[in-house]
């Protein structure tokens, strides 16, 4: 068992997933800007910077008879959940501390965005907040088993749920090349997780921004970095996984994982070109098409694990 | 010594959750009191290196109580504890007896000779959880999957309003509510 | 940090726990108290488990049974709620004592 | 109880970056007094206040994600001993969530997943 | 302190817009949205987050009510405009940034709100006795049609009574869409719009850049073989399709999904026919009815999916046509 890592780590770890939140946000401005007719300059690139600044410098506000702490529990609450969640993820084979039980500890923290979330809907005492706010429920029950089966997956054909053991065990070949379904599945549940693209629902136009309606400066610029920084710890949580975390000819590790994080998160970015998925479908595909076909997987890697003895 | 510091808070901190569940107005704010009770026990658990039950009861507990304050933001009376009301009956019998069951466990705890740990602990707790789940604990684990299928089917039958046969059995067009066009001081429009 | 304190922790919560489902009266309510009880059966059972029999997973397992009976008892019991809620548009357990003896 | 100490740091930097965007943000906006409004409504003022016992229709679907969940309780350890165990693991294991299908199955033959 | 100043200087660039639009007042809102998309400014969903609160066209009494409540729930700084037609849209935005930059407090009274009382239960179709919410949708949404306000009331987030509101309609408004181009710019606005609520922000801002440059007297050939390519990836779209499909069925209108392959089909006929559907108000009359028991975001897309234009109504008639 790996001895608990350096605490040089606490202190990278946030600069790296901050580092991949931007480059994110810098990309989704730059695709906007892009579908507007406009040309990718530098100051698309910089969309981030001048949107966080515009959101410093303006008032905050709340709602009458608003649940403030609550609001306030759910907000902050999501930034700390995203770097909690990446606290198994390693970086070139050095992670904040690589627990014997990476995975679960890695689904209990992004679990915590269903109370986050909704806190922050019901906290704003208002309709179109609350609405946002039960639509992440209603999503979170159609997606979460299947990906809690697909992060089944990786620990079975490893034979353990600690993501070095996990990285050890794709020498010869990456998991995502014989478990495709399971990565699928579980790029499909981290971009519900982070309600982003095709889940975006409970921060839709259609209900006035959903849970972001009533949220205004510093709470708004905070809650959606949480949301930026979630999809950036599920997209690096996928390359230890599923992507081999630091293998790789030629370049160091650190670096193999920085870039396959970097190219993760960028597929999961341009899935905002998509349309929404509304919540009813969602609950019947969730259940019927990924439930059974993420099982499927499971039983197709176990037996394989069997053969191989 | 991390230990003990550590047991030490989260056992004051889950207690007061704990008994703040039943003394604030709010019910959002009593099932998150309820959920946070369960994260410092979870603490504990990773306090005593059982790593996979402490991310287990995180990850189980958060689920289980976000659901829980869906059903009490449906059923209790003023959700948000706006206007604070008084829900108990015999609350004073109520505190006399539990806290008669608390001094009578704790005398318990502290007379009875416990029988102190025999073997050293086994290097991964998980495994020998699993090991034991595959071998001797397996049929407790069929008798559990056979009783979550009946929760399953008992829950839908209790829940749903139309049963499969029933007059209604396939969901028809939904008649429109009796809304009088002025409609908004309704007869019996209990708060 | 022993056994006998981890006991009268586990006392504590079911105490907590006690109070809560003798003193309301919405089934909902009752039903958190009984989660509390169960969370001090999670204690007593993590610390039996470490302190007492660490070389068998009885005490682990214990655990999982535990949560399996909360989840199987909120289940049920929200279905019920629901009934009732539906039949009688009420929840208060006062005016559902129809099987009492 | 070493594994947990840099992660309580990281929870405590977390909280630590988030109040210091709150502080940036008072030491740079225009408006440091927060501002009180009712909730947007597209122009319109609230009738009533929005935290009220919200309809839930999916509440079906609620009670078998409960009675579901509860096979990831197992499905970890599974994980972990499938290979020392063998083949009688996985059967188990399988005809433990055939079962628990056969559930979804009915609740879905209910109706439980469709609810407008 | 110049580190804040500068910080402010940047933080206003690309301030968001919160429009209240006048239901006539079509010309100003297309200038208005070229000049956003061509900046890369955005359009607000919400009055937490705008910088100025837009007034175009000639507001009547209740929607000058709406934009003084919208007034008063913009965080500061915040800058308030009207705007009355097309010609003085470019600079009077150019000037934006600067009136925002040198915003100062000013003392505004801090009068208080009315406190509204906790929701009232109502029977449901479902058997529980739960909540109910009125909330009013538009006039000031997300791709909302101007001068229509929809109050609904919402059981969870299902409605069961629907009561249709005309706002600004003073009689005067001349509707913009006349003419042959403009039909066809006019099916174009539409499809934005209702893909814009649907979420695929990229294919609504594809349609509204055709839209422009039909109206700027693009050649009809280049539009329509351009508009004929967006119209089969529009149809042959699975998410689209699962989205849209079998929803609100009209007689001779088809559902949601199959009126807006027609309206891009017209466009890429570049054949705008002369049926230009059923009038507004029976449309609007038939409202109620068909979002009677529809979910929130079914119902945004169905109001989206029937393209209204209020101007096309002339006298104003304030009686709510309700159903529910």
């Amino acid at each position: 068992m790996a001895e608990p890592a350096p605490m040089w780590t606490v202190l990278v770890l946030p600069i790296v997933l901050g580092g991949l939140a931007l480059f994110a946000a810098s990309l989704n401005g730059v695709l906007t800007a892009v579908a507007s007719g406009r040309r990718a300059t530098l100051a698309e690139w910089a969309e981030p910077l001048r949107a966080s600044a515009r959101l410093l410098v303006r008032q905050r506000r709340t709602t009458f008879r608003a649940d403030v702490v609550l609001r306030r529990v759910g907000i902050a609450g999501i930034v700390v959940a995203a770097l909690l969640a990446s606290v198994p993820t390693p970086l070139g084979g050095v992670a904040v501390a690589d627990l014997p039980v990476g995975v679960v500890w890695f689904n209990a923290m992004e679990i915590l965005l269903w109370a986050l979330v909704w806190l922050t809907g019901w906290g704003g005492n208002s309709a179109f907040s609350l609405v946002g706010g039960y639509r992440f429920l209603a999503q979170a029950l159609a997606y979460e088993l299947p990906l809690m089966f697909a992060l089944t997956a990786p620990p079975l054909a490893a034979d353990s749920l600690r993501v070095g053991a996990i990285v050890q065990a794709q020498q010869d070949v990456w998991f995502a090349l014989w478990m495709p379904l399971a990565f699928l599945v579980y790029l499909i549940g981290i971009v519900g997780v982070a309600f982003w693209g095709p889940l975006s629902p409970p921060a839709a136009a259609d209900v006035a921004g959903g849970v972001t309606a009533e949220l205004s400066g510093a709470d708004r610029l905070v809650f959606l970095a949480g949301r930026y920084l979630m999809l950036a710890a599920g997209a690096a949580f996928a390359v230890p996984l599923f992507l081999g975390g630091g293998q790789g000819p030629l370049l160091p590790a650190w670096l193999w994982s920085l870039l396959k994080m970097a190219a993760v998160l960028a597929v999961l970015v341009w899935l905002r070109r998509f349309s929404l998925v509304r919540a009813e479908r969602l609950m019947s595909w969730g259940w019927l098409v990924l439930l059974p076909v993420v099982l499927l997987q499971v039983l197709v890697v176990g037996v394989v694990v069997l053969l191989r003895g | 010594m991390w230990e003990v510091i550590a047991f030490w808070v989260l056992a004051v901190l889950a207690v007061a959750s704990g008994i703040a569940v039943f003394r604030v107005d709010s019910m959002a704010r009593a099932t998150f009191l309820l959920l946070a009770s369960f994260l410092f026990v979870a603490g504990e658990m990773l306090v005593l290196e059982l790593h996979y039950l402490g991310a287990l009861t995180v990850l189980m507990m958060t689920a289980e109580m976000a659901i829980m304050a869906v059903f009490m933001i449906m059923f209790m009376m003023n959700p948000a504890g706006l206007e604070p009301m008084e829900m108990v009956h015999n609350k004073r019998g109520a505190l006399v007896i539990s806290v008669a069951v608390f001094v009578a466990l704790t005398a318990a705890a502290l007379v009875v000779p416990w029988p102190e740990r025999a073997a050293p602990h086994p290097s991964d707790a998980t495994h020998q959880l699993g090991e034991a789940i595959m071998r001797d604990k397996m049929l407790v684990m069929m008798v559990v999957g056979v009783g979550l299928f009946a929760t399953m089917v008992a829950a839908t039958l209790l829940a749903t309003a139309r049963g499969r046969y029933g007059e209604h059995a396939a969901p028809s067009r939904p008649e429109p509510s009796p809304h009088a066009h002025a409609h908004h001081h309704h007869a019996g429009g209990d708060r | 940090m022993n056994l006998q304190v981890f006991l009268v922790l586990a006392a504590a919560l079911f105490a907590a726990g006690l109070y809560g489902a003798l003193s309301q009266q919405s089934i909902v309510m009752i039903m958190m108290g009984l989660e509390l009880m169960i969370n001090a059966v999670l204690v007593g059972a993590v610390a039996f488990w470490y302190y007492a029999w660490p070389q068998q997973a009885d005490g682990q397992f214990l655990v999982l049974l535990a949560m399996v009976v909360m989840a199987i008892e909120m289940a049920m019991g929200f279905a019920a709620t629901i009934a009732i809620f539906r039949a009688r548009d009420v929840d208060m357990t006062d005016l559902a004592a129809d099987l009492k003896g | 109880m070493g594994w947990y100490v840099p992660v309580m740091a990281l929870a405590a930097l977390g909280l630590a970056l988030v109040g210091a965007t709150y502080a940036i943000g008072l030491l740079v906006t225009v408006q440091r007094r927060p501002l009180v409004t009712p909730p947007f409504l597209a122009g319109g003022l609230p009738r009533e206040h929005a935290v009220s016992r919200f309809h839930v229709r999916w509440y079906v679907v609620t009670l078998l994600f409960l009675a579901f969940d509860m096979e990831m309780v197992f499905m970890y350890p599974w994980a972990v001993v499938v290979a020392e165990v063998g083949v009688e693991a996985v059967v188990e294991m399988f005809t433990f969530l055939a079962v628990l299908l056969a559930g979804v199955v009915y609740v879905w033959r209910e109706g439980g997943l469709r609810w407008t | 302190m110049d580190l804040i100043s500068a910080l402010r200087r940047a933080a206003f660039t690309r301030p968001n817009l919160l429009l209240v639009v006048a239901p006539g007042a079509t010309g100003p809102r297309l200038a208005m949205e070229r000049f956003t998309r061509e900046h890369g400014w955005s359009l607000a969903d919400t009055a937490a987050d705008a910088d100025a609160l837009v007034e175009i066209g000639e507001l009547d009494e209740p929607l000058t009510a709406v934009a003084e409540v919208l007034w008063r729930q913009l965080p500061r700084p915040a800058v308030r405009l009207s705007l009355g037609d097309e010609v003085g849209v470019g600079e009077a935005l150019a000037r934006l940034p600067e009136r925002l930059r040198s915003w100062r407090p000013t003392d505004e009274p801090s009068e208080e709100w009315p406190e509204p009382p906790m929701a009232d239960r109502a029977p449901d179709r479902d058997g529980l006795r739960l909540d109910v919410l009125r909330v009013p949708l538009g006039p000031v949404l997300p791709y909302w049609p101007a001068g229509l306000r929809l109050v609904v009331d919402m059981q969870g987030d299902v409605v069961q009574f629907a009561e249709v509101e005309l706002l600004g309609v003073t009689g005067r408004t001349r509707p913009y869409w006349t003419g042959e181009t403009r039909s066809a710019a006019r099916r174009l606005d539409a499809a934005a719009r209702l893909l814009g609520v649907a979420g695929w922000t990229a294919m609504s801002t594809r349609c509204q850049i055709l839209r422009d440059r039909l109206l700027a007297g693009g050649t009809g050939t280049f539009v329509a073989t351009e508009v004929d390519r967006l119209a089969r990836r529009v149809r042959r779209s699975p998410l689209l399709g699962a989205m849209l499909r079998g929803l609100a069925p009209l007689p001779g209108l088809g559902d949601a999904h199959e009126r807006l392959s027609n309206w891009l089909a017209e466009v890429a006929r570049a054949s705008t026919a002369d049926e230009a559907g059923p009038p507004v108000a029976e449309l609007l009359n038939v409202l109620p009815d068909v979002v009677f028991g529809a979910e929130l975001s079914v119902v945004r897309l169905i109001v989206a999916s029937l393209d209204l234009d209020i101007a096309e109504i002339t006298e104003p008639s304030h009686g709510g046509i309700s159903h529910g």
